[in-house]
């Protein structure tokens, strides 16, 4: 049975402890936080923009993930092994990781919360058309919806297609249409 | 283990309730919580596997109603006894009551970002062809191994195409019970649906996962 | 549907913790609900796969954190809600807010005996030869409905052999949903333990399971 | 989440309303729990001391359970159809219910916690020899098992080996052998 109460007690009680031993510095809990508090999706826009912008990188990324992303700069725990899928108007992508919660933390940042949910782990494989009616996506019947369970050390991130209406665009405003869920497969870029 | 977090296929969880995004910690203690997991597993005691199989393994209905940081604590807790590195008795009574075993690395505060920012790759040198190429059928083995695995059930026993090779990498069945690393390589296996979950499943759809080539067969 | 109570294979749970019996009801209220779960059948609004389907279709994690009476009082609770027997403002109120529609049956005390003791048969005339016969080699279907069934997860898409036939029965899958009897032939299919869990199992061990027919292909 | 405050006032206060409803008699309440309070798994080993002595009887009974069972007075809800199952130097038998909890209670009662709990029924069907160290129970491991989960209404009871060393014994002195677990197959009869 699971004991609600008391969890943040222990969790400082747990710190105390660590911290007696010599285990933890505080500040270095503080410093972890704060990076993960600060890195988020805007990381896997620019990769997105880059892609729709730069036909060579789109090559790179889609044949060499982790590397093409490291060129924007963007790496670390567990965003180690990268591949980007692309959605096309045949193919929709969507990214689950039913075992636990795999998420490429360095380009998109802590997952939320909806992403942890046994809800979310236990349909995106089994029902991904009913699931995408949760968020207000609804595909075309004759789009396909390829899963991708993230059973290993592999982190997805999908590229949206680009939205119509944006001949011309810089990188920097294409990466502003480039919301979060578009690259999980749950959502789709903006469209100005 | 065949355990609560393999939840794929499950049914009754309800819609997904998707909120407006807020910060990334909900409360201070899972910003705490969050924050020690990764720095004792910088220690080196465990590896991700051995994390993982912590977590999964509390007993189901604890799974079920616990919160993810909540489990990732829980299971920090078991780790950190397993190793010796604290006592039941201090968590009871909330502060040392011994030093602890040295562990393998205090991370310092300005460390931090060069370690968090530093690939800490699962990829290791190949020392055999691969079996298999993309487009080769193979079959998922029906295995329900009590340890760790990332097989997930509802894949056990479906055959799949070979979809991709994502190199050799470190083997979590045994690499998660510290019994080395065993790598092997990894795929991309991709099943149809109708495979999956048979045939009302949707046509339009397929689920790929990446398998080690020790969870594949011919088919 | 693929729910928390389809237990079979499941592992995470701990030893089976046995203790001397005791009375079989442990508190007067499981006494009550058991009493409240027969007296509420008896009244016919609702089949026993109703019930079972009420019960499986909990959260996962509220089934799995429930005692098993109080699994049954949830579930009653949600049946006379579903048949406009009872509503929610009365639970919350605890009493009694306005006439209810009238109970196919109200149970007496005289009564108690002799329908307890009553079969009530599940068994249905055969209105077509059965297809398969002992000995016959069958796999059971790869389906994973969201409404009721009785074909456990782990059997399906399993090779196993006819071993007894049962008579007609009625079909679960449709009468919990009131979708009718649709009465079919059922079988006692017995697999390897080999084929179920894959190589590692016990050679000596095989598991049966009660099958209807249309639960069942070739091979 | 559970809520596990609260349920016997829930319960009785469900009570209330259906006695005010006149849905259902305390009375009748009352008499449906004395009879289930009542009945238990003597009638079970009536059934197996029976089938021990009688080789006609055993012969009905592997053939027709409910209606030999019958033949004792045993039947009616939760034994409409019954089937026996039995153990020899090469086989032990065990039943289960993976899904619920059926259980034959006319014949054997209702049934004990450890037969609804989680632990039993997952495991039943993967690890009936590890499950069966739990009762204090080893099998040969000559001996195979077979495993019945009982997923319809057909409701089975194991027919255990009858002892040593009782030879000519009185049908109601060998039915005080028969434990209840040995009629499940998590146990075997008392040796005197």
């Amino acid at each position: 049975m699971a004991d609600d109460t008391g969890t943040p007690q222990r969790v400082e009680a747990l710190e105390t402890i660590l911290v007696e031993k010599g285990y933890v510095e505080p500040a270095a809990l503080d410093a972890i936080a704060e990076i993960y508090e600060d890195v988020g999706p805007k990381n896997g826009a620019k990769v997105v923009a880059r892609c729709w912008v730069d036909a060579a990188y789109r090559e790179r990324l889609l044949t060499d993930a982790t590397s093409a992303i490291a060129e924007l700069g963007f790496g670390g725990r567990q965003g180690e092994h990268m591949v980007a899928v692309e959605n096309t108007p045949e193919v929709h992508h969507l990214i689950v990781c039913t075992l636990c919660s795999c998420y490429p933390w360095p380009v998109l940042g802590l997952p939320p919360a909806w992403y942890k949910s046994p809800a979310y782990r236990s349909r995106a494989v089994i029902d991904p058309r009913g699931l995408l009616a949760d968020f207000g996506v609804t595909l075309a019947e004759s789009q396909r919806i390829e899963v991708h369970d993230s059973t290993a050390e592999i982190r997805y991130l999908v590229v949206p297609m680009r939205p119509p209406g944006t001949e011309g665009w810089l990188e920097d405003k294409l990466a502003e249409l480039v919301a979060r869920d578009s690259m999980i497969g749950t959502g789709l870029p903006r469209v100005p | 283990m065949n355990g609560a977090a393999d939840l794929g296929g499950m049914m009754g969880f309800g819609p997904v309730v998707v909120k407006p995004d807020g910060p990334p910690f909900q409360a201070e203690w899972e910003r705490r919580a969050h924050a020690m997991v990764i720095a004792l597993g910088a220690a080196g005691h465990w590896s991700i596997d051995a994390s993982r199989y912590a977590r999964e393994s509390l007993p189901p209905a604890e799974y079920l109603t616990s919160t993810y940081y909540e489990i990732w604590i829980k299971a920090l807790v078991k780790l950190l006894i397993a190793h010796g590195l604290v006592d039941a008795d201090e968590l009871a009574s909330r502060r040392s009551l011994r030093p602890g075993a040295k562990l393998g690395r205090v991370l310092r505060p300005d460390e931090v970002p060069a370690v968090l920012a530093a690939r800490r790759p699962y990829e290791r040198p190949a020392e055999a062809a691969a079996r298999y190429a993309v487009g080769d059928r193979v079959r998922a083995r029906n295995m329900h191994p009590t340890g760790h695995t990332r097989l997930p059930r509802y894949a056990r026993g479906k055959i799949g195409v070979i979809e991709r090779l994502h190199g050799v990498h470190v083997l979590p069945d045994s690499n998660a019970h510290g019994a080395g690393e065993h790598p092997g390589w990894l795929y991309s296996v991709r099943f149809a649906a109708t495979e999956l979950w048979g045939d009302d499943a949707d046509p339009t759809l397929s689920v790929s996962i990446d398998a080690w080539e020790s969870y594949l067969q011919a088919p």
